[in-house]
């Protein structure tokens, strides 16, 4: 069953064709990952994805509804979050508050009922605040509560900005290249965390990364993407044979370890 | 039919003085992001050093416009080191940029009505302020002469920030100060020369508005119709600011002119806030589609 | 050629670094590995003047440096900054020029093209923002723009972060090239099996401290490193070579 | 003869207390408040006013002081705000204990400083605050607000009366600052007056407070081609219209308001204002005028603003109500307020007991010719 | 110091206090820059005025007529320019401020710019305190619910905001709506304060008293606000004996906490109870610590 489907999806900056006419599936469940070289077009394709860019051409279906060219808050209520390569934290808020913030569509109350205080809002609010404990313990951040985000260190922030997308419950989580920035111990530690995410969360993940040994160790369906146009798609031990691949991506280093 | 011509130099010449305004104004805007309100009470200066030099020490006028204009250069310079400077240090937001600037204004605006006294002050005829005539038309010459240097300050303008390294280093600054500071610019000392020009063109600006309008510590008010022309114009774009200026000025003239001069401000308001709606980076302002 | 002594730094209340001792000889490539948050880019910056330390010295050629960047610029010493910092609201070809900006000799415009050579993606994108670039095209260009400043120390913070595999090659080779030239190179890594195959010696850095320091390719080889800095343990070395490092 | 008078009136207000404080205890000081705009852009006038009330102070003091005892002027800066009024005078009149206040010049603060001096009681008098419902509000005398000068209706009545009836002209532009109150209410009374006279008003164009540039507005009026032009607004934004007409090539006659007089005027558009009328307070060759002129010329190197002249007097209605209450409760020099009846520089002052305003105050015309002020004649329109 | 000169001020502060939450509500939690809030102001107190000399309502109904008045305003304003930023939305805040100033100036329904005597006098001490600590009441109460939460995300970041599905438009409307009510509110009691009404009251200044305020106080706290309207409030009347030179010293103290403090009085921190407990135990520890 496909959670995502990609339909001829183009996107052309100017006169610049950064996406051009791809077609891909994720399907429910998986891990899949999108690779290519740099300025290739992956940000731009979850850029388009989260609704950030308008498709020029093409579809983008979730869970067999048409997303594109919606609002990005309404494709993340549907269950479409991601994580920046750019880290976008509330960077002056605590981790705390940057989970609490985005567990905000797990309550119902409005606008008088909080000024109000009523019932609903306490029962509500204490609720969430729970939910936020168990995603900073879950994620290991328990110990930096109340540290400002942008005090943390670098890994630190990529976790938690993974902990804020899945405070909003996502059905299909983005995350673009987690791992910028890790050593490859920490980088380990990171596929474990992803593969437990997955299967805690029972959420679809799609990831775009350049440490080949995440992508390849986890991920169950792999895109290549260069110069915006698919160049392939499979699983990892086709992908990383293949010669297109490897001359336009991998380089020669890869065909030595082969 | 010269009702109208006549209506549209009357236009363009109210545009000029804005966009006279708007260069200098614009030009830290764009270097620095934040609106520096101070910009007025430095015209102001500019106006009271240009009358002080032709009046108390019977300097010949070009000298006393470029001294005036050194005058409000330095203390441009001055107002960035005080009011500016320690909040740069910090990477304070914006918002404080401008509260700080908004202090300066006051205090300025407030320390000539204390020290120089709230009264007018009329320049000495430096030259004869007769209009051109052009049949039934009539074309103010100090007008003419803003147009003029306006012109003139932002061909200069565009070709230093655009075409010289210096200029290209006042952009990097602009953007992020500490990667500048790492290719070898001495970000400090740049700020130091866009604050200098900036204040140079607000005393050139002033010595103009003082022959024109005579010489009091309000003149720097009318520097906020500058600041909205060069939002209309396109925040960050030095020909915007211009354009934007001469737009306005056009624009509420013909308000005046034609519909409703009691309305004047809330038609044009209306119809530049109607255009950002379509339009919401202004006229000339550079799109951009944020990058995730 | 660079010498560090005893270098302490704070971020108010934090101690990040506690008391550096590190030298770099001319010609040479030195690595410092370390861990999220260790330190690494806090040394750097305090070398290139951006964050001042509050005791210690840092000598270069002989004299004390003082703690103003783009007097330290004109020494020769250029930073390539960890997360890029380009200039976004200016061209490709304006960002690399502003790495010659102290520059005045002749060869400008030569180093531009070996630029364009060595990036050739960069030569393609000469007139567009630097802000709308990917992620891997703006790493690129940091590089190219430290390398327009012709420094004689180079000091790179994670350069390789970021890009696509054959990319990483790229730059590790050009590290090497630059060496070749008589360059000097302090370089930081977390892609430290990498930077180990290519420095001449290395510091571990650990919570703000030295812990280790050697000859890289001794380092490489020490048990303790391959387990936290490559990520080596028993069974992951087999799926090193399988994905193909 | 009557030029004379207000010369006399004067001394003997500065002999009388002389005599007095000998026999009262000496030492005591009463306070009297002003307020007013010491900065922003009413600094000019409000600088003016406070200057005059302190010299006018000093001047009692260095001959022995009111009923025996030294004034003191206490003046607060209002930056031309009402909040700031009403502040102001709640500190005059609670924590400085002032007997009397004189001032605001701008109705916008006379009217809602009202409701404090009723509470403190205490009787303020203003200089140039013009709105008529600055001392009558429905119909109701507020008990403790007098004026010294005379109002926009009668004001615009006397320009519009002696542009018809004297000068003869029968169409007229008005130019006026909609943002501004004594524009707008000089300009509604004129308009009423000049039309019920049979004039009729060809262009009503308007600008807005800080505008410098009126020539739109102009050239629009220059096509209606009026006989006369009606200026009520203050004297840069007068020079510098007045000029921009001239170089629009309009060539009516243009008249204006007590905003016009100032020497700054006459030195930005000497030749622009040639052969212009308008409304004024006073006569400047008056002699009582010039002995006032003099003096403060001499205190402070500056020529006296017109509200210079209206504070004079204001002080003079004070020191005049504390000699005939032969107190300083300020209950009793409100009384003696309401009695008011002398000759000020500004002309005779005599206080309607129901308005509070000097009733029958007349105007004087006054006509620039080369550069000079000449009076042409006291007027008051006829019914 | 005499307690009716004390409770003018205190009456003023708590005026501008009701303005300055709802502001910092829209500026401080939200990020967003306004130029127009007197513009808001003025539509709450001339509506108020007009339910309470006209329709004959009670004070607090008239207040809150007032408000929503205010509120329903500035649903049309944001629908048009909420989609602007920075600066642009800045400009255009400032065009409705002015634009309304001007349409009162015109409306002679109310006395124009002569104004508008004879409001009745209903305002004193205790219903200030009254109002002003619902007022914060009920804004403690919203910023520490999802929906406050969700306009501090959009100061923060905008983008990130929207991917974890906030509807940025929606939140920033109701913040706006909501500090319009609260500046209208503000207006209303101006009125009936004042017992006078003039558009001049709502000017470009009084606008920026707000803003200098809200900064001044510290971004992001609601006791930076309050302290920040007591102090600002109190600082030019504490002035007044330097006269001329009140306003001076007034700029010079704004910039001067700008640059020492430029995180405003509070710095995003709060006084909560909780604060001042601990703040007292500590004090007392050390006390304890001697008896055993
Ligand atoms: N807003 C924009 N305006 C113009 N060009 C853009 C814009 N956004 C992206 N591009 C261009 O589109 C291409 C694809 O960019 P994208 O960020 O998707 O690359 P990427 O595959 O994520 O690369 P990387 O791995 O380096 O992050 C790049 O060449 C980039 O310069
Ligand atoms: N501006 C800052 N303010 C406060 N703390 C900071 C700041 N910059 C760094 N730190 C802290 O100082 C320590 C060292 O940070 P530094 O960036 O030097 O680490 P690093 O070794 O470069 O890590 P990474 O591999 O993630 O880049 C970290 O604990 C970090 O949280
Ligand atoms: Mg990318
Ligand atoms: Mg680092």
């Amino acid at each position: 069953m496909e959670m995502l489907e990609m339909k001829n999806v183009t996107k052309t900056f100017g006169g610049l064709t950064a996406v051009e006419k791809v077609n891909f599936m994720v399907k429910k469940g998986s891990i899949s990952g999108l690779i290519g070289p740099n300025g290739a077009g992956k940000t731009t394709i979850f850029n388009l994805i989260t609704g950030i860019y308008k498709v020029t051409e093409g579809e983008i279906i979730f869970k067999g509804i048409p997303i594109q060219n919606l609002e990005p808050h309404r494709i993340a209520s549907m269950g479409i979050t991601r994580t920046f390569q750019n880290i976008r934290l509330f960077k002056k808020l605590s981790v705390y508050d940057n989970i609490l913030t985005a567990c905000h569509h797990n309550a119902g109350y409005n606008l008088i009922e909080s000024v109000l205080r009523l019932g609903r809002f306490k029962k509500e609010e204490k609720d969430l605040r729970q939910d936020t404990e168990n995603l900073m313990e879950i994620m290991g951040l328990a110990k930096w509560r109340d540290h400002a985000a942008h005090s943390l260190p670098y890994g630190l922030q990529r976790r938690l900005e993974i902990a804020r997308a899945l405070a909003v419950k996502p059905e299909l989580l983005l995350l673009d290249e987690p791992a910028a920035g890790m050593n490859p111990d920490e980088t380990l530690q990171l596929m474990n965390l992803i593969r437990e995410i997955r299967d805690k969360f029972k959420c679809t993940i799609f990831i775009i990364e350049h440490h080949m040994d995440l992508v390849m160790g986890i991920c169950e369906n792999i895109m290549v993407l260069n110069f915006g146009r698919k160049l392939t798609e499979g699983p990892p031990e086709k992908v990383q044979r293949d010669p297109q691949v490897i001359q336009a991506y991998l380089g020669e280093g890869a065909k030595l370890g082969a | 039919m010269i009702q109208f011509l006549q209506q549209m130099i009357n236009g363009l010449s109210i545009g000029s003085v804005y966009a006279l305004m708007a260069v200098g104004y614009s030009l830290v805007y764009s270097i620095m992001n934040f609106s520096n309100f101070a910009h007025g009470g430095i015209i102001m200066l500019g106006a009271y050093f240009g009358f002080f030099f032709l009046t108390l020490f019977n300097w010949p006028f070009a000298m006393a416009f470029l001294g005036a204009a050194i005058c409000a250069a330095i203390l441009a310079v001055l107002v960035e080191r005080v009011a500016y400077k320690p909040l740069r240090m910090r990477n304070a937001p914006f918002l404080y940029f401008i509260i700080s600037a908004m202090g300066a204004s006051m205090f300025i605006e407030n320390f000539v009505i204390a020290t120089i006294g709230p009264t007018f002050k009329t320049y000495p005829t430096v030259f004869s302020r007769e209009p051109f005539r052009l049949g039934p038309l009539f074309i103010g010459r100090l007008d003419t002469m803003m147009f003029v240097i306006s012109a003139i300050c932002l061909a200069a303008l565009i070709y230093f920030i655009d075409f010289t390294k210096m200029g290209k280093a006042i952009q990097a600054t602009a953007f992020n100060p500490r990667a500048s500071a790492l290719m070898g610019i001495n970000t400090d000392l740049i700020i130091i020369t866009v604050f200098a020009i900036g204040g140079f063109l607000a005393g050139i600006a002033g010595v103009l508005f003082g022959m024109k309008y005579t010489v009091y510590p309000q003149i720097g008010f009318i520097t906020i119709k500058s600041f909205i022309a060069a939002v209309f114009g396109g925040l960050g774009s030095l020909p915007g600011a211009v354009i934007g200026s001469v737009i306005l000025g056009v624009l509420e003239t013909l308000i005046s002119g034609y519909f409703s001069s009691q309305f004047r401000d809330l038609i044009s308001f209306s119809l530049l806030i109607f255009i950002l709606v379509f339009r919401p980076i202004g006229l000339m302002g550079k799109s951009t589609e944020e990058k995730a | 050629m660079l010498k560090v002594e005893n270098l302490h730094v704070y971020y108010g209340g934090i101690h990040a670094l506690k008391g550096i001792d590190i030298s770099v000889e001319k010609g040479e490539i030195v690595t410092i590995i370390g861990a999220n948050g260790a330190g690494k880019s806090t040394l750097l910056n305090t070398i290139s003047g951006l964050v001042r330390s509050r005791e210690g010295r840092i000598i270069f050629k002989g004299s004390l440096l003082r703690p103003v960047p783009h007097h330290i610029v004109m020494k020769g010493i250029c930073q390539v900054p960890e997360g890029r910092l380009v200039f976004a609201n200016l061209t490709v070809k304006d960002n690399l020029l502003l790495g010659a900006y102290l520059r005045k000799d002749k060869n400008i415009k030569k180093d531009l093209e070996k630029v364009y050579e060595l990036f050739p993606r960069l030569a393609e994108r000469q007139k567009q923002l630097a802000g709308t670039l990917s992620g891997g095209e703006q790493q690129m260009l940091a590089m190219g723009r430290g390398l327009m400043s012709n420094p004689e120390l180079m000091l790179l913070d994670e350069p390789s972060l970021g890009l696509a595999p054959i990319l990483v090659d790229t730059i590790f080779t050009v590290i090497q090239d630059i060496k070749k030239i008589g360059k000097t190179i302090l370089l930081v890594e977390q892609n430290a099996y990498k930077a180990l195959s290519t420095a001449d010696r290395a510091y571990v850095l650990e919570q703000g401290k030295i812990v280790k320091a050697g000859k890289a390719a001794d380092l490489i080889k020490d048990p303790t490193i391959q387990e936290s800095y490559l990520g080596q343990k028993a069974e992951a070395g087999d799926r090193k070579s399988e994905v193909g490092f | 003869g009557q030029k004379q008078e207000p010369a006399k009136e004067e001394q003997k207000a500065q002999e009388a207390p002389k005599e007095e404080a000998k026999q009262e205890t000496t030492g005591d000081v009463v306070k009297v408040g002003w307020i007013g705009s010491l900065t922003g852009d009413q600094a000019v006038w409000g600088q003016c006013e406070f200057n005059t009330v302190k010299m006018l102070v000093e001047e009692i003091n260095a001959q022995g002081g009111l009923l025996g005892k030294k004034l003191e002027a206490i003046g607060y800066d209002t930056r031309g705000d009402a909040m700031e009024a009403v502040n102001a005078v709640r500190r005059l009149t609670s924590q400085d204990k002032v007997v009397a206040i004189i001032g605001p010049n701008a109705s916008g603060q006379a009217i809602p400083i009202s409701t404090v001096l009723e509470e403190m009681k205490v009787p303020d008098i203003a200089t140039v605050a013009t709105n008529p419902k600055v001392t009558v509000v429905d119909g109701k005398t507020k008990p403790f607000n007098f004026r010294v000068c005379f109002i926009d209706p009668y004001q615009g009545a006397v320009a519009a009366g002696y542009a018809v009836d004297v000068l003869k002209f029968k169409k007229a532009a008005v130019l006026y600052d909609v943002a501004d109150d004594y524009s707008q209410g000089l300009t509604e009374f004129f308009i009423k007056t000049f039309t019920e006279k049979g004039g009729e008003i060809v262009a009503k164009e308007a600008f807005k407070s800080g505008d410098t540039d009126f020539r739109p507005q102009l050239s629009k009026i220059k096509t209606a081609n009026p006989d006369i032009i009606f200026m009520p607004y203050f004297f840069k934004e007068v020079a510098l219209s007045a000029n921009q007409a001239r170089e629009l090539g309009i060539k009516a006659v243009l008249m204006g308001g007590d905003g016009w007089p100032s020497e700054v005027l006459l030195e930005m558009a000497r030749d622009a204002v040639n052969g212009s009328y308008f409304v004024n307070h006073v006569d400047f060759d008056d002699p009582a005028v010039q002995d006032f002129k003099n003096r403060y010329m001499k205190k402070y190197d500056r020529k006296v603003e017109l509200n210079g002249y209206l504070a004079h007097d204001a002080f003079l209605m004070f020191v005049d109500a504390v000699k005939r209450a032969n107190s300083f409760d300020p209950v009793a020099i409100r009384d003696a307020l309401e009695t008011t009846n002398i000759q000020g520089i500004t002309g005779n002052i005599k206080i309607g007991k129901d308005t509070h305003n000097p009733e029958g105050k007349e105007a004087a015309i006054i006509k620039i010719v080369d550069g000079k002020y000449v009076f042409q004649q006291k007027y008051s329109p006829s019914k | 110091m005499d307690w009716f000169y004390i409770k003018g001020i205190l009456i003023l502060s708590g005026i501008n206090l009701m303005a300055v939450l709802g502001l910092s509500l829209l500026t401080g939690f939200t990020g967003l820059f306004s130029f127009g809030h007197a513009g808001f102001m003025a539509i709450g107190a001339y509506t108020a005025a007009a339910m309470g000399i006209k329709l004959g309502l009670p004070l607090i109904p008239s207040l809150l007529i007032g408000g929503l008045a205010a509120g329903i305003f500035s649903l049309f304003i944001g629908k048009l320019t909420l989609n602007l930023k920075g600066d642009y939305f800045c400009i255009a805040t400032l065009g409705f401020g002015e634009a309304i100033r001007l349409i009162l100036d015109n409306v002679q329904y109310f006395g124009g710019a002569r104004g508008w005597p004879g409001i009745p006098l209903k305002i004193d001490l205790w219903n200030v305190i009254i109002i002003n600590v619902v007022g914060i009441l009920i804004l403690i109460n919203l910023i520490n619910s999802r929906h406050g939460r969700n306009m501090i995300a959009i100061r923060e970041e905008e983008l990130a905001a929207k991917t974890i599905g906030i509807d940025t438009f929606k939140y920033k409307m109701i913040s706006l709506f909501i500090s319009a009510v609260y500046a209208g509110i503000a207006g209303g009691m101006v009125g009936y304060y004042t017992g006078f009404l003039q558009p001049k009251m709502f000017s470009m200044n009084k606008s920026t008293e707000l803003t200098i305020i809200v900064i001044f106080g510290g971004i992001g706290s609601i006791s930076g606000s309050v302290l920040g309207a007591l102090f600002l409030t109190a600082l030019p009347e504490i002035l007044r004996a330097f006269a001329l030179w009140r306003l001076v010293a007034y700029g010079a103290a704004v910039i001067f906490i700008m640059i020492s403090r430029p995180e405003g009085l509070m710095g995003g921190k709060e006084i909560t109870l909780k604060g001042i407990m601990r703040l007292l135990r500590l004090k007392n520890r050390p006390g304890k610590a001697a008896e055993g």
